[in-house]
């Protein structure tokens, strides 16, 4: 206990300077980390309103609490919010930030301005979007799909789609950033393959950021210009082929689906790996599979598109390759399914959200699986189905991983523990939540409940209701961290530099980290995540479970 | 299949089995996935549970047979999803031949259907059961969807082109129609029936509806109106091509390429001229954009479909 | 540093020469009707002289081995961008009418 | 340690070396960026002319394939003087380099000013999209539109990048004239370069695709 308090005496990233400026100038990745858990915080808390008042209007089937193009606003806020400016930031943003430097064993990020640059960019482009949604709203779509975005509605599609083209490139710097890092940054002895699962995961993340989001960027570049001039590139009166605007918009964003769901696959191996003390089940295989993800990731858009008037064929291609993306996300779960086989597992809060990943994402993405094959997309398409699909991955698979991530390095970030009990309790809220509010949107999209319905007919009210029940059971469930960690901050105890017992370069500096990170230049001497054996950096003679 | 499977939408379709067979096949291998996870993951989460506090895991940690099983055995059934998928889909989307076309024209926020006979609704389709019905859409304005969730079939619906899409219905009934696009504040509003009757029951319906002129006859009129006769007559010589016997033959276009005379070039040709020029003639004819609405031009077409002759 | 490789300027003026001449070239080319074999030299051309521009100018010759991996991935991407749509519009008139939108 | 450290050394980095081979690889990544960013419009380009080959090629008859040669010129020698710049910098002849940096930005602004003349004469004749855009052929009014909004849609985009290129070099002269660079530490210069370089390498494409290839049009591609 002495030593520990010794250590939270130290100077450390959080006590080298002090004051507003210092923050808002810092270069240190770390607490640029911070900064930007503030920001996708209130994002979320914004996004998650707005959720809530969806779920309220559908809790009848008329249209009753809000008008019908309020309600378009909502969801299409709810949307732009939760993807731009909370899900795509979050986990790179917060902890690949915070721990992609710790975990390579270097001082920062290749380039410490350019990483302020992109959080700064992160809270133009939000504030802009958010002016938009204050001023004229929104009511798209978070897909912005043309004509009617580009000709027809009334609202402030530009300052959105401005603000979401500014962020974009927050998160191509962001990406271009760990990418230099983890090339040109490695501690020596930091070898590819000693590199954990999370930095592998974040780099195939970065691949997506940089080859993705300036398709993006052009894109909604033609959108404000299609809307303030008129050039007719997405306008059919024009000769424009609107559907050709899809093409460009999910070229970006189906692979955007893997820049959410790779930093939260990036956790989960560190968090099993920590919470079963044992080496990732088949490392090579996944570690490829995160670049395979993200590789394959680009061909498969078109499946976004089979009922639009594309072409069969091309369809059909996109189908096939829809299947092969499923591959590598399968050997993932498998891998880490089987690392708990003769592990030595333990059920702190983290490891729940984990185990909760593993299942919420596996549902998600067997139905992504139901929706990529041809014939049984084109009843659901745009039907609560593909709602809940992607709440599937996205909210029990990325913020899952996310909450699982927070909790697991909170000690390390903020140098303070945790109440353990409430965060369990938190996690079992949001599971069953979860799996309330969203399981039925799979039956109501089943029986032809299409989505961005404002009123919908009344067969289909009790689930409805169920859904919008599990979401205030939901909602309660990520306030409860909201509040405990902020208590731990003031009343915590201190956790000391390895709480969990748990390998890896960041768990071998103090808590909070040093500004540097370290005080002396670490050399990766070992392999990584050497639970078994007993490698330096462990602590006192940890036992393997087979010996018991 | 007589009983109602819970959360299954009524089969009133030929397609609908079909669709509920694939998914059927699906939620098994999710279940199956599911379950087989499910009970990994808790068996060895809790046979393996850390007992005391210093305890690790084991150093098996990699295993290729294993790694191979899980990657080809996944890949071999997705294979298998893929392909019936495209099975059932092909079948969707590939009308049959004696099907019969109704116009359907989406714009905010309403369907507007036409019936080969003339008569015209709003938000409602009456068709006869077992009849292979193929729906030509477009839209005037933004995109739209046309959704039977009871049919189990769904196509966006574009400005500017046509789409389709068919269903043969095997039941009587009343079925929801949904707009599935988003397309602006009463896109919840943009739904309607179709009532699929009996054929007699539905002869009854034609007769009851004050029947406005055929659409062929219709397009006539406009043919007329328009002028088109002073370049297009059933005589070559005069400026244009004649159109007798056009539609659905191969047309030689003056830059070489040839292309098959379906609705949507018909529909070029007459609002985008210039675009396709037919071999031997000059780019002359005027654009008729600003002049025809979507429906006019669906009338047009189907006027140019009765011109029978071979001409040329 | 040492290993700092230094282009001589000679050959700096010989690249230029030469995107001059293959500038000459593709307007020379275009005042001729070779009909859609224009479209190949005209492309051809430029890519020629992206290469060269890349090259030399851009040192991908003398640098790293990651260097032209990554130039050639940015490119590669985009292929991947224009293949995979035109793959749509190209075989979209293939099913038969109503399908199409433009050949 | 930051004694060990030389002042151009930044903290996080341990040698030069390691710098230098961290900025060029963060530029080329960067341009990897700037390659798929442009890339959307040149899938515009291609799709909209394959579809209507006839509008685009007389669109391109519009252009004055005079002053597009003389930028594309312009534009490869501003590249040859930014190379030369490079290798001033690495060969310690700091005079030279000044003098180069010099020459790439009289050379940039001459081509916008080229450009900013073509533009204008656009706007006479009526070839701007929107509500005063006027085909002289009629068949083609209404078609050759698109071609005009990718080709203010494209050449602005590169025109921007010359612009942000221009007050980059400005803001790199300062320090080149105050001598910083030399053949130990030239990273701003060579990442600059790398940048000038690939706004030339659109311009290459640019050229021949707008301005070519409206030349005889027989309506294949
Ligand atoms: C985090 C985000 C995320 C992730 C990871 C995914 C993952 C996947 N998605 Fe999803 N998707 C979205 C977010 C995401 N999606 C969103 C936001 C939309 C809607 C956008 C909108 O329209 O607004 C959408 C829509 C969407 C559609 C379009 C539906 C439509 O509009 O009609 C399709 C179609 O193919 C699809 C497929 C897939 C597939 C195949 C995967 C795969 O990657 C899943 C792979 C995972 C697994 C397969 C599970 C683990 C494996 C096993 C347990 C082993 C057994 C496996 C097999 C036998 C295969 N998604
Ligand atoms: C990261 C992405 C993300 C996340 C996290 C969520 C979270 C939630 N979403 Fe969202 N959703 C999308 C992405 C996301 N969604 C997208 C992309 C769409 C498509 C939009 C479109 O069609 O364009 C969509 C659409 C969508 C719909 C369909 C609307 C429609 O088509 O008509 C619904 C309906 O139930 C819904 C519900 C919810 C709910 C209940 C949550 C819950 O999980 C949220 C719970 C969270 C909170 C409640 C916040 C925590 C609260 C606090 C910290 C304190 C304050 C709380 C209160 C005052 C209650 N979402
Ligand atoms: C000024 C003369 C003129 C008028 C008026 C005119 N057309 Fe044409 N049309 C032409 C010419 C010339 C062509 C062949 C060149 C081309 O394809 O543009 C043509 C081609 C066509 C084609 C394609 C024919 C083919 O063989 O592929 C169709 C269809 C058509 N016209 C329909 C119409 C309709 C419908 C109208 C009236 C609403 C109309 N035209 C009015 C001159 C005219
Ligand atoms: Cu029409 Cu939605
Ligand atoms: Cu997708």
């Amino acid at each position: 206990m002495s030593s520990e308090a010794m250590a939270a005496e130290r100077p450390n990233y959080l006590n080298a300077t002090t004051g507003l400026k210092s923050w808002l100038l810092t270069l240190d990745h770390k607490r640029i980390g911070i900064l930007y858990l503030l920001g996708v915080s209130a994002f979320f808390v914004l996004g998650g309103i707005f959720a809530m008042l969806i779920r309220l209007e559908l809790v009848t089937p008329a249209g009753d609490l809000v008008q019908p193009d309020a309600y378009n606003r909502l969801f299409t806020s709810h949307g732009v919010l939760m993807v731009f400016f909370f899900l795509i930031p979050a986990i790179p943003g917060v902890l690949g930030n915070f721990l992609i430097p710790i975990m390579i064993g270097t001082k920062d990020l290749a380039f410490p301005r350019l990483n302020l640059l992109s959080w700064y960019l992160f809270m133009a482009g939000g504030t802009m979007a958010l002016g938009g949604i204050i001023a004229g709203g929104v009511d798209t779509g978070w897909t912005f799909y043309t004509p009617y975005s580009s000709t027809y509605t009334m609202t402030a599609v530009i300052p959105v789609g401005l603000g979401v083209f500014v962020n974009g490139f927050s998160g191509i710097l962001t990406g271009l950033n760990f990418m230099v890092t983890i090339h040109r940054m490695r501690a020596p002895g930091m070898t590819w393959f000693r590199l954990p699962l999370f930095v592998w995961s974040h780099y195939a993340t970065s691949l997506i950021q940089v080859l993705g989001t300036p398709v993006l960027a052009i894109t909604l570049v033609l959108l404000v210009f299609e809307r303030a001039f008129h050039i007719g590139v997405f306008d059919p009166t024009r000769g424009g082929d609107p559907v050709f605007f899809q093409h460009l918009f999910w070229f970006y964003s189906h692979p955007a689906v893997y820049i959410m769901i790779l930093p939260s696959m990036a956790v989960i191996s560190e968090l099993i790996a920590a919470f079963a003390r044992k080496r990732i089940f088949g490392y090579h295989a996944v570690a490829f599979a995160s670049i395979g993800i993200a590789v394959l990731g680009f061909l498969v858009w078109g499946h976004h598109m089979f009922v639009s008037g594309q072409s069969v064929y091309a369809g059909t291609a996109f189908s096939l390759l829809t299947m092969l993306v499923a591959i590598p996300s399968a050997i993932k779960v498998f891998n880490w399914s089987f690392t708990l086989y003769q592990g030595s597992v333990s059920f702190q809060t983290p490891m729940l959200y984990a185990l909760g990943f593993i299942g919420l994402f596996m549902i998600g993405g067997l139905t992504g699986v139901f929706l990529g094959t041809l014939g049984f997309d084109v009843h659901v398409h745009d039907t609560y189905f593909v709602v809940a699909h992607f709440h599937y991955v996205m909210v029990g698979g990325t913020i899952m991983g996310y909450l699982g991530g927070l909790h697991y390095w909170w000690p390390k970030i903020t140098g303070k523990l945790y109440p353990e009990f409430w965060g369990k309790i938190s996690a079992l809220l949001v599971f069953v939540g979860f799996n309330l509010t969203f399981f039925p949107q799979f039956l109501l999209g089943y029986m032809g409940m299409p989505r961005r319905y404002h009123a919908y007919p009344e067969e289909w009210q009790v689930l409805n209701v169920l859904s919008s029940a599990g979401a205030s059971i939901l909602g309660l469930g990520f306030v409860l961290p909201v509040l405990y960690f902020a208590w731990s901050l003031k009343k915590g105890p201190l956790a000391g530099r390895n709480p969990w017992g748990a390998r890896g370069l960041e768990w071998e500096t103090d808590s909070p980290p040093p500004t540097l990170n370290f005080d002396e230049p670490p050399v990766m001497n070992h392999e990584v995540y050497p639970y078994a054996d007993g490698e330096p950096g462990s602590t006192s003679g940890m036992k393997p479970a087979s010996a018991h | 299949m007589n009983f109602k499977i819970p959360f299954v939408p009524e089969q009133a379709s030929t397609m609908a089995r079909d669709v509920d067979q694939l998914t059927f096949f699906l939620v098994g291998m999710a279940v199956f996935f599911t379950v087989l996870i499910a009970v990994m993951v808790l068996y060895f989460a809790l046979r393996y549970r850390r007992r005391a506090a210093d305890q690790v895991g084991s150093s098996f940690d990699h295993s290729t047979l294993l790694e191979v099983t899980w990657t080809v055995i996944p890949l071999l059934i997705v294979l298998f999803t893929f392909g019936w998928g495209a099975k059932v889909y092909f079948r969707l989307y590939r009308p049959p031949a004696d099907a019969v076309q109704y116009y359907v024209t989406g714009k905010q926020w309403m369907w507007k259907a036409q019936h080969p006979t003339g008569q015209r609704e709003i938000n409602e389709l009456h068709v006869p059961v077992g009849q292979p019905t193929r729906l030509l859409m477009t839209s005037e304005d933004v995109i739209h969807s046309f959704f039977v969730p009871a049919f189990r079939t769904k196509a966006d619906v574009v400005p500017g082109r046509y789409t389709s899409l068919w269903f043969t219905p095997t039941k009587p009934g009343r079925y929801h129609l949904f707009c599935t696009e988003y397309c602006g504040a009463e896109h919840s509003r943009m739904i309607g029936w179709v009532t699929v009757q009996e054929p007699e029951e539905h002869q009854r319906w034609l007769a009851s509806v004050p029947v406005q002129t055929a659409p062929a006859v219709a397009g006539g009129e406009l043919y007329a109106r328009l002028a088109c006769g002073n370049c297009h007559r059933e005589e070559p010589g005069l400026a244009g091509p004649p159109l007798h016997g056009l539609f659905g033959r191969e047309v030689e276009l003056a830059d070489g390429r040839t292309v098959r005379a379906d609705e949507q070039y018909l529909r070029e040709s007459i609002l985008r001229p210039g675009a396709k020029v037919v071999a031997g003639y000059q780019p002359v004819m005027p654009s008729y954009q600003s002049q025809v609405t979507e429906e006019n031009v669906l009338a047009l077409i189907d006027y140019i479909k009765s011109l029978e002759g071979v001409a040329r | 540093m040492s290993d700092i490789h230094v282009v001589p300027v000679k050959i700096y003026v010989a690249v230029f020469l030469t995107l001059m001449v293959l500038t000459a070239i593709t307007v020379a080319v275009a005042f001729v009707d070779l009909g859609a074999l224009n479209n190949v030299v005209m492309l051809g051309i430029a890519v020629a002289k992206a290469t060269l521009v890349v090259l030399f100018f851009m040192h991908v010759k003398y640098g790293t081995r990651l260097v032209p991996l990554v130039a050639a991935g940015g490119f590669f991407w985009l292929l991947i961008l224009f293949g995979f749509t035109l793959s749509d519009y190209l075989s979209r008139g293939w099913l038969g009418a109503g399908t199409p939108w433009m050949r | 340690m930051s004694t060990a450290h030389p002042a151009v050394l930044h903290h996080q980095f341990d040698t030069l070396e390691q710098q230098k081979e961290s900025a060029t690889l963060g530029m080329w990544l960067f341009l990897v960026q700037e390659i798929l960013f442009f890339g959307g419009l040149f899938m515009a380009y291609m799709l909209y002319r394959w579809r209507d080959p006839q509008a685009f090629a007389a669109g391109s008859h519009e252009l004055d394939i005079t002053l597009g040669l003389v930028n594309t010129v312009i534009l490869i020698a501003s590249s040859l003087t930014m190379a030369m710049a490079v290798h001033s910098a690495q060969t310690d002849k700091n005079k030279a380099l000044v003098r180069y940096l010099v020459a790439t930005g009289i050379l940039g602004l001459a081509f916008l000013v080229i450009k900013y003349f073509e533009y204008s004469a656009k706007w006479e004749h009526h070839l701007v999209p929107g509500p005063n855009f006027h085909f002289p052929e009629l068949a083609i009014d209404g078609r050759a539109e698109i071609f005009f909004s990718l080709y203010f849609a494209m050449t602005g985009m590169h025109a921007l990048h010359m612009v942000v290129g221009l007050v980059l070099l400005g803001w790199l002269l300062v320090p080149a004239a105050r001598g910083r660079f030399n053949s130990q530490y030239h990273n701003p210069i060579e990442c600059f370069g790398l940048y000038w370089h690939f706004v030339d390498i659109v311009w290459i494409f640019l050229f021949p695709l707008l301005y070519l290839i409206g030349r005889h049009y027989h309506g294949a591609v």
